[in-house]
Order: structure tokens, then C-alpha cells, then sequence
């Protein structure tokens, strides 16, 4: 590992941007694609994949020692479905609209591979602490990448940011932006974007050698 | 397969080493255009040329910008290409939409449908029916507004919201009429033959002159440019399948030769089906091509919820082409079928 | 532990199988704890919210009503007051005015629309014959061209006095239908949304599916509801 | 509390709402595995067949678990389930077709976390299907997904030959030629009525 010497806040940074868990490892696509066409369920589904992946972080990095190594899968997969159902279970208690609006995407939480994927190759051997920050970055990366989606199809897809109308009454909103075609566009712009950005970062290394 | 004399239409995508002959099917299409274009000019007027001038614009500037920054050496705006993609996109709109809107629409179909494949020969999908699928889903309303014919007495009339402000609701309140599509499927109504033959009902700019494009692709299909074998295999298929629906259901589904004339089938069959580079290779791939295409047409029409649905046939089969592609591979001459796919898997 | 990783390895030896299942059951316990502790504590919120929001939407309906009371359609016909919610049973929920007089009945219907399954409630009048109110509950309908279903005020005032008068013999005189914008001529047709037919046609099939089935029913058990209205508001309240 | 048809249960999972262009579901194999025609094929079946097991056993757990009211053990349930019979199809492929085993390499175990199958589960729930509308609806969306998969991978492979601007290659493309996929099943709205 080559992490031995960052600190907690590199930790943190890292998934902000480096390792963006959307735009640089493309994971978690599918609530990524599903839950953008608003930005509450973008902010909502963002904060509670947060919540799980700190959750299960911890408790990964807690047990890491305990956990035979023959059963952790099936023990990171428990702790991830727990607090996925804990989460599912707040967010009804707080809204039942917003629980509406993302509906079956909550408990599908437990199979977005970033979480199984911070807890297998992070968590299991790392302190709680890193973890954690680990944890934190992910989270906002992803919620980073949602909100970038979510921003973009509410705004030309309904006209609004937040349920807040921006454009005035007159403008005409692109419908195909909330629809699922939309949100494989948006996704697919976005990428464009970093590859854009990438390619011109590696060019200017090569002029600078 | 037998060897005969090279035809172009049949060549596998890549066309780089024959843009010469390229720039001369694209002419043909767009000379084979030109009597839909001055009919749609007929019916929509000074509407149809707004529409088509900002098509071309959207798409050619593009292209050209582009290849110049490729240095393709002869570039798809020379060779008619873009042209095509252009004016075959404009005939697919309504005449009152906003022109903004069919300039975002061209963009869609250059960019998305053509150029991030890599440009000419790549493109899995039709582009100016990418183009038109993004508006319909995008502007569903504009896209399904439609303005009445007309003829030279008001040829200066502006369609519908033409002059709408980009990005804004349209306020005009224009006068519209149904296609005789959405008349059977909503009112139960049957537009006469004769008026779709000649183009007198509603519908997109293209949609119209039903027998001026029928002639057109008979004057393709004679010079070779496209593929006669798409356009009746398509119409086989329509009729069949609706010949069978109205059997079964005779109150729901009409006559199968109204199937055949109403809508974009015309167009779609004859311009954009025929793309060489989304269609088939082989001879019975085409087949099972077309036969999909008029089969999804009739579905579509007739137990879908939209009333016309030629443009999401073409661009379904267009995306099984690579499949049948594998399916229908025939035998290199001498060889047996496996070793004919073995042998064309290592030559690739 | 090793930093390397790497597929789980079926059969090695260092660990014993008493120590897994161990792990696995202490795991197991601790998730269960966690998941009825959260339950628990907020099933009585989660269960307010919904009651708060399917009162919201029977008093959209049923204008007059102040409160409700949830009846469920027996196998044979008859309607009997029920408090579990969670029934599968077809519900039907009578609306009640402060007098504890019945002002109308909210029913739930669904069906097939453009996309995807459109689910409603609507509110019935059985004095006026007449359906007063309806709101979607779930669309998926194209946004801004379908969706218009729940929210256009001009096709939803089609649904403030809808004729379903009802023969003796539990027909529907007229059954409810769809017509153009601007040609409704009487009182048992919808106006369509311009553009927007497929989901406009869709609402009217549901409502005059679910009212030829449903109505029959309520009034031959109009006096349980008109009964059941002054017996909650004098004894349970 | 459902009456849907049979056959629209089938086309609304495959076509109209198809699971992977319109639900997002399985995107991380779809975008993937569909590199490749050969794979594919096999790729879909496979999730077809632990979907329909999956669909079966979900809706026995959930009458069980509503007959014992504990709703909230339902997730943990469901994923137990799912990743048991992923393990029973890997035995499965293994012992009768070795060749197939490895060709599918380490996407079988992924299965396990392809939110299709839970996404299948959770639906059927959330919708109230009866047994006959859960075998209907797995059936729809393994055929969709499938089909998605398939239709993915064969113009993935003839993109190989072709040009495609740097910045567009991989997965970006991909979802780009997905977008216009979705658009084009929206052609299916309103079928099956």
C-alpha cells in the first residue's frame, strides 16, 4: 500500500477527486444514472450512501482483525444490509415524498460496489480512523458526482435547481433530461469532460519533459 | 456468394479507400432529395427552407470543423455526406418547430450520431434519426404540434412557433391539424388514399409526397445506390403484418396499403433505411433487416401508444444490424460456415 | 493480515469453522439488534406519515370531509370497517363532516398508462351520483407532457362533478369516456390534455373500470357507511 | 391489489421499461461484460436464471416474513438469498460446462452484487405481484437485460474497427451509445395495453 504515510486528509481528498469513485473508477453507476433527476434525491441518495459506507467502514475496520477471512464477504455484505435498512428506515421516518421518489434505489444501496469495494480493499486493512476519512471522501465524491448530474438534468430537464424555478415561467424544459436517456447523456458528457481534462493535463506533462 | 462486379452499396463500413465513389452515391441521394425538398417547399413554404437552411447549418459546420481538424483528406462536406444527414434530418420535422430547436437537433444528430463514433462509416445509428429521437424526447409537445398544409398562395406564411426565442416556451398559438396517423389512432378517422399519395395531409416537411419519394428510390435503386432489396422488404413486411392485424382485429387496424402510405414509412424506407453503413452486409441479413423494420413499424402503430413509429423501427434494427450481422454471415466461396467466421475473426 | 489481495480460498486451515460461524453469528446478533432498535423507534413516524399522507389525499378528494374511516370489501360483497391498513383486501374510505354525516367516498383504482402503472384515488358523491375529486398517487408519465395528469388545473376540474348515475341494477348509465378539448357536451366525458391523449386516456379507463366495479358495491352498502359515520364520531372519536 | 396482465408485466420489464436503459439496473455489466458477443450471450442467461430463482424464493421469504411480522429482516434476507443462488449457478456452470465457467471468469460472483437481481426482488415486492406476475416479471427482466447486454456488445465489438475520437473511447461511449438505446426503446411506451 502505498498510502502508509498520507494523512487522514489525504484520505479525504483523494475520493473527493483523485479517485472520484464516479468519474475516475466508474462505480455505483447505477443509482448514479437512477436518482439524478432531481437534486434532493441527488443530495438525499448522497448523503445516505455517506452514511452507509462510514457506518460500514468503521465496523469493517473495527472487526478487521476478528473477521476469518474465509467469511468477509458475507460478514461486510451483513454490516452493509443492516445500515442500509437503518437508512432506509430514517429516511421514511423524515419524508416519506423523498423515500417515494427513490424508492427500491435505497435498498439498492447494498449493492453499490463502491461500499463493498471501500470495505474490502480499504477498510480490512486500515486503522478506524482512516477509514473513516476514507469513508467521508468516497461519500463526497459520490455525492459530488450526483450532484453534477443532478444539477444539470433538474436545471435543463425541469427548468428548476432544488424545486426552485430558475429560468422564469417561460422556459421551455428538455424533457429528455429527466428521462433515462437523459441521465445516460449527461453521465456520458460529464466523462468527456474528464477525459478532456486528463488528456490535456498528460499532454502539458509531456511538453514540461 | 457470387463475384460480381463491385457494387458499392455492399461494401463493409470502413469506406476510407473508396471516398471517390462515397461522394458520388452521396450526390445521387442528395439529387434523388431534391424533388422531396422542393415538395415539402410546395406544401410548408418559406417554413420548410427556414428549417432545412438551419439543418445544414447545424450539421455542416461540424463536420467541417472536424474533418479540418482530422485532415481527413477529402472532407464529408465535399462529398455530399453531411448534406444528406442535413436535409434527410429536416424532412423528419414538423414545419412548425422552433428553428432553434432543429438547430440543436442537428447538432445532436452530427455529434452524437456520427462524429463521436469517429465520423463517416462508423456510426451504428442513423444520425438525423438520433437527431430527431433526441427532440422527440426532448421537446415532445413541438415535436408532435403539426401545422396545416398549404400550397404557393401562402407560401410566405410562417409555421407554427418558427421564430420562437431559443430556450423559451413558444407563446404562438397556431393553427394545427392532425396527421393521418393520429387520426386513426385517436379519432378512429381514415385519411383517403389519394391524399396521402399526394402529399395533401399533415405531417413533417418529408412526410408528405408519398409517390414523389416512392419514384425517387426507384430511381436509386436503378443507379444502384441503394439497396432495392431494404425499401420492398420493408413494404412486404408492413403489408403482411397489417394485413394479419386487420384480419384479426378489422375494427382497429385498416386496410394494409394505408400502412404503406401514411406517415414517414415513404421516406424511411426509401432514405434512411438504406444507409449502407447501418444496414446489413450480406443479402439475408437485409432481409431479416427489413422484415424487422416493417414488422416494429406495424407494432408500434398499432398497439404502441404513439401513433407513428417508423423512426424507432429504423433506429431498433439499426442497433440489431451487428447481430444479424454475425447471424447472417455467408460462406466465403469453398469454405464451410465455421471456418469462413474463424478465418474472417483472424483476418480482424 | 496480508496486503495482497486476493479470491477467498476455500480450504485453508488456520481458522477453525467454529470461529466463522462464530463470527458470523455474533455479526448476525448485532445487525439484528441494530435493524429492530431502528424499527422500533421509528415505525410509529413512519406510520403517522402515511397515515397523514393518504388523509391528505382522501381529504383532497372529499372536499367536505373531516375525517375517515377505512372499510374493507369482503369476498362477498359487503363492506366491513377495518383499522389494519395493511390489508390486501380492496379498501374503501368513507369521509365523514364534522356531523358525522357521510360527505363521499374516496376509492383507489390503478392501471396501464403510457409508461408505467398510474395509480389514483378518487372521490365519489353517492347523493350527487358524481365523482368530486381525483388525484394521482403514482405516474411515471412523460414529464411535462403526460405528467400534466396530475397537475393541469383545466383536466382536473373534469373530475369536480363527473356523472356515474347508476340503474337499479348496478349499471352505469353512461359509462365515463374521453373526448377532445373543447367538445365536451355532457356531464359523464373527460376532456382530454392536448398532447397528451395516451395518459388522458389512460385516467378515464381506469376511473370507468374501477366505477363499474366499485360503485355497485357502495351503494348497496350505503347504509353501513351512513351508520358507521355517527357511530365514530359519538363513541371511538 | 394488482391486476396487470401477464404479457405487460413480461413487456414493461423487457421492452417498455427495460431494466438496464430505463430502470438502471445491472449497469455495472452492462457496461462491462458487453465487450464482447461471445460472453454475452452466456452473461444473460446466467442472470436470467439466478433472476428467476431469485424472484421465486424472494416471494416465498416475503410471505414468510409478513406471516411473522418482520418486514425490516427483509433486505438481509433477500441479499442472502440472491448470493446463495449465484453460488448454486456457479456449481451449476462449473460441473457441466467448464469451458463456459471460465470464459465468465470473475463475473459470475459479481452477479452477487448486480443490483438487477435484488433491484427484481425489491420490485416485485414493492409492486405487490402475485406468484404468477414474480415469474412473469423475472422472465421480462432477464429477457431485457439480456437483450440490452447482447444488443451492447455486438455494436461494441464493430466499434472496435472504428475511429472513435480519444477522449470517447471506453466507457464514455458506451454510454453514449446506451442513451441513444434508451431513446430508442421508447418507441415500445404505451405497448401491451
Amino acid at each position: 500500500m502505498d498510502t502508509k504515510q498520507t494523512t487522514s486528509m489525504d484520505e479525504f481528498l483523494k475520493g473527493l477527486w483523485k479517485e472520484n469513485p464516479v468519474f475516475v473508477q466508474v462505480l455505483g453507476m447505477c443509482p448514479t444514472l437512477a436518482v439524478t433527476n432531481s437534486v434532493i434525491n441527488s443530495v438525499v441518495m448522497g448523503i445516505a450512501t455517506t452514511f452507509v459506507l462510514v457506518m460500514s467502514n468503521f465496523f469493517v475496520s473495527l472487526f478487521r482483525k476478528l473477521i476469518p477471512k474465509q467469511v468477509r464477504i458475507a460478514s461486510y455484505i451483513m454490516i452493509i444490509a443492516t445500515f442500509v435498512t437503518v437508512a432506509e428506515y430514517i429516511i421514511q421516518a423524515v419524508s416519506l415524498e423523498v423515500h417515494k421518489s427513490l424508492g427500491a434505489f435505497i435498498s439498492l444501496i447494498v449493492v453499490n460496489c463502491i461500499i463493498l469495494g471501500r470495505a474490502e480493499a480499504f477498510a480490512s486493512k486500515n486503522t478506524i480512523g482512516k477509514s473513516v476519512m476514507d469513508a467521508l471522501g468516497m461519500g463526497a465524491g459520490f455525492t459530488f458526482a450526483l450532484l453534477s448530474l443532478g444539477v444539470v438534468r433538474e436545471l435543463l430537464g425541469n427548468g428548476t435547481f432544488a424545486g426552485i424555478p430558475v429560468f422564469g415561467k417561460g422556459f421551455e424544459p428538455w424533457t429528455i433530461m429527466i428521462l433515462p436517456g437523459g441521465a445516460f447523456f449527461v453521465l456520458g458528457a460529464w466523462l468527456l469532460f474528464f477525459n478532456y481534462l486528463k488528456q490535456r493535463a498528460e499532454k502539458k506533462e509531456k511538453v514540461l519533459v | 456468394m457470387k463475384r460480381q462486379k463491385p457494387r458499392l452499396l455492399l461494401t463493409t463500413s470502413p469506406f476510407i479507400k473508396s471516398r471517390e465513389d462515397t461522394a458520388f452515391m452521396m450526390w445521387q441521394v442528395n439529387y434523388a432529395l431534391l424533388p422531396v425538398v422542393l415538395a415539402s417547399i410546395y406544401f410548408f413554404g418559406i417554413s420548410a427552407i427556414l428549417i432545412m437552411l438551419v439543418s445544414i447549418i447545424g450539421v455542416v459546420v461540424p463536420e467541417w470543423m472536424y474533418s479540418k481538424r482530422k485532415g481527413t483528406p477529402v472532407n464529408t462536406v465535399r462529398d455530399g455526406s453531411a448534406l444528406v444527414t442535413a436535409l434527410l434530418f429536416a424532412l423528419t420535422l414538423p414545419p412548425g418547430i422552433p428553428l432553434w430547436m432543429a438547430f440543436v437537433g442537428a447538432l445532436v444528430a452530427v455529434l452524437l450520431g456520427k462524429l463521436i463514433f469517429g465520423g463517416l462509416g462508423y456510426n451504428p445509428f442513423n444520425p438525423a434519426l438520433v437527431g430527431r429521437a433526441f427532440l422527440q424526447a426532448a421537446f415532445p409537445v413541438a415535436m408532435t404540434t403539426w401545422s396545416p398544409y398549404g400550397n404557393l398562395s401562402n407560401f410566405f406564411e410562417i409555421r407554427g412557433a418558427n421564430f420562437a426565442i431559443p430556450f423559451l416556451k413558444a407563446k404562438v398559438d397556431a393553427v394545427t391539424m392532425a396527421t393521418p396517423l393520429a387520426q386513426l389512432k385517436f379519432d378512429h378517422q381514415l385519411t383517403r388514399l389519394s391524399d396521402l399519395l399526394l402529399g395533401s395531409t399533415a405531417g413533417s416537411l418529408g412526410e408528405t409526397p408519398a409517390i414523389l419519394i416512392l419514384l425517387a428510390g426507384v430511381y436509386l435503386a436503378l443507379r444502384k445506390v441503394i439497396n432495392w432489396r431494404i425499401p420492398v422488404g420493408i413494404f412486404l413486411s408492413v403489408y403482411l403484418t397489417a394485413l394479419v392485424l386487420h384480419w384479426l382485429h378489422p375494427e382497429r387496424v385498416p386496410d394494409p396499403v394505408f400502412h404503406l402510405f401514411a406517415g414517414g414509412l415513404m421516406l424511411g424506407a426509401v432514405f434512411m433505411a438504406t444507409d449502407p453503413v447501418t444496414s446489413p452486409i450480406t443479402q439475408r441479413g437485409v432481409w431479416i433487416f427489413s422484415a424487422g423494420i416493417g414488422f416494429l413499424v406495424v407494432i408500434i402503430r398499432v398497439y404502441g401508444g404513439l401513433p407513428e413509429g417508423v423512426m424507432y423501427a429504423i433506429l431498433l434494427m439499426n442497433a440489431l444490424t451487428p447481430l444479424i450481422n454475425q447471424v447472417a454471415q455467408p460462406p466465403i466461396y469453398g469454405m464451410r460456415r465455421k471456418e469462413a467466421r474463424e478465418k474472417k475473426r483472424n483476418a480482424s | 493480515m496480508s496486503s495482497t489481495p486476493q479470491m477467498p480460498i476455500p480450504q485453508e486451515k488456520e481458522v477453525t469453522s467454529t470461529r466463522m460461524i462464530l463470527t458470523m453469528a455474533a455479526i448476525g446478533l448485532l445487525a439484528g439488534f441494530l435493524i429492530v432498535f431502528t424499527y422500533r423507534t421509528t415505525l410509529p413516524i413512519i406510520e403517522k406519515n402515511r397515515q397523514e399522507y393518504l388523509e391528505r389525499a382522501i381529504f383532497e378528494v372529499l372536499p367536505d370531509a373531516t375525517t375517515k374511516k377505512v372499510f374493507i370489501v369482503t369476498p362477498d360483497g359487503k363492506l366491513e370497517p377495518t383499522t389494519d391498513i395493511h390489508t390486501k383486501a380492496p379498501k374503501v374510505y368513507a369521509g365523514y363532516n364534522a356531523e358525522g354525516k357521510l360527505v363521499g367516498i374516496a376509492l383507489e383504482a390503478r392501471g396501464q398508462g403510457f409508461q408505467d402503472v398510474i395509480s389514483l384515488i378518487y372521490g365519489y358523491d353517492p347523493y350527487k351520483q358524481a365523482i368530486i375529486g381525483m388525484k394521482v398517487l403514482e405516474s411515471k408519465e412523460t414529464p411535462g407532457l403526460g405528467s400534466k395528469i396530475e397537475t393541469d388545473p383545466e383536466f382536473l376540474a373534469n373530475f369536480k362533478a363527473l356523472d356515474v348515475t347508476i340503474t337499479p341494477e348496478g349499471k352505469i348509465v353512461h359509462p365515463i369516456e374521453l373526448v377532445k378539448k373543447g367538445k365536451k357536451t355532457h356531464d359523464w366525458q373527460i376532456e382530454a390534455i392536448t398532447g397528451a391523449t395516451i395518459s388522458s386516456r389512460a385516467v378515464t379507463n381506469i376511473l370507468r373500470k374501477s366505477t363499474e366495479k366499485a360503485l355497485p358495491i357502495i351503494l348497496k352498502n350505503l347504509e353501513v357507511l351512513e351508520n358507521s359515520g355517527t357511530a365514530t364520531s359519538k363513541t371511538t372519536g | 391489489m394488482t391486476n396487470e396482465s401477464l404479457t405487460f408485466i413480461f413487456l414493461n420489464a423487457a421492452l417498455i421499461n427495460n431494466f438496464v436503459l430505463s430502470a438502471f439496473l445491472g449497469i455495472c455489466p452492462f457496461l462491462g461484460v458487453s465487450g464482447k458477443l461471445k460472453t454475452s450471450i452466456p452473461m444473460g442467461a446466467a442472470v436470467t436464471f439466478v433472476m428467476f430463482i431469485s424472484s421465486l424464493f424472494a416471494y416465498g421469504i416475503n410471505q414468510a416474513l409478513i406471516a411473522i411480522g418482520a418486514p425490516y429482516l427483509r433486505l438481509i434476507s433477500y441479499i442472502v438469498v440472491i448470493a446463495s443462488a449465484v453460488q448454486l449457478v456457479e456449481m451449476f456452470v462449473k460441473k457441466f460446462s467448464p469451458v463456459l465457467y471460465r470464459a465468465l471468469g470473475i463475473y459470475l460472483p459479481l452477479i452477487t452484487t448486480n443490483c438487477a437481481i435484488l433491484g427484481l426482488a425489491l420490485f416485485q415486492t414493492s409492486k405487490g405481484y402475485n406468484f404468477v406476475q414474480s415469474i412473469s416479471y423475472s422472465l421480462g427482466a432477464g429477457v431485457g437485460f439480456t437483450l440490452a447486454l447482447v444488443i451492447m456488445a455486438g455494436i461494441r465489438e464493430t466499434l472496435e474497427l472504428s475511429d472513435i475520437p480519444g477522449i470517447a473511447k471506453g466507457t464514455a461511449i458506451a454510454l453514449m451509445i446506451a442513451g441513444i438505446l434508451s431513446m430508442a426503446f421508447m418507441g415500445f411506451a404505451g405497448l401491451g395495453g
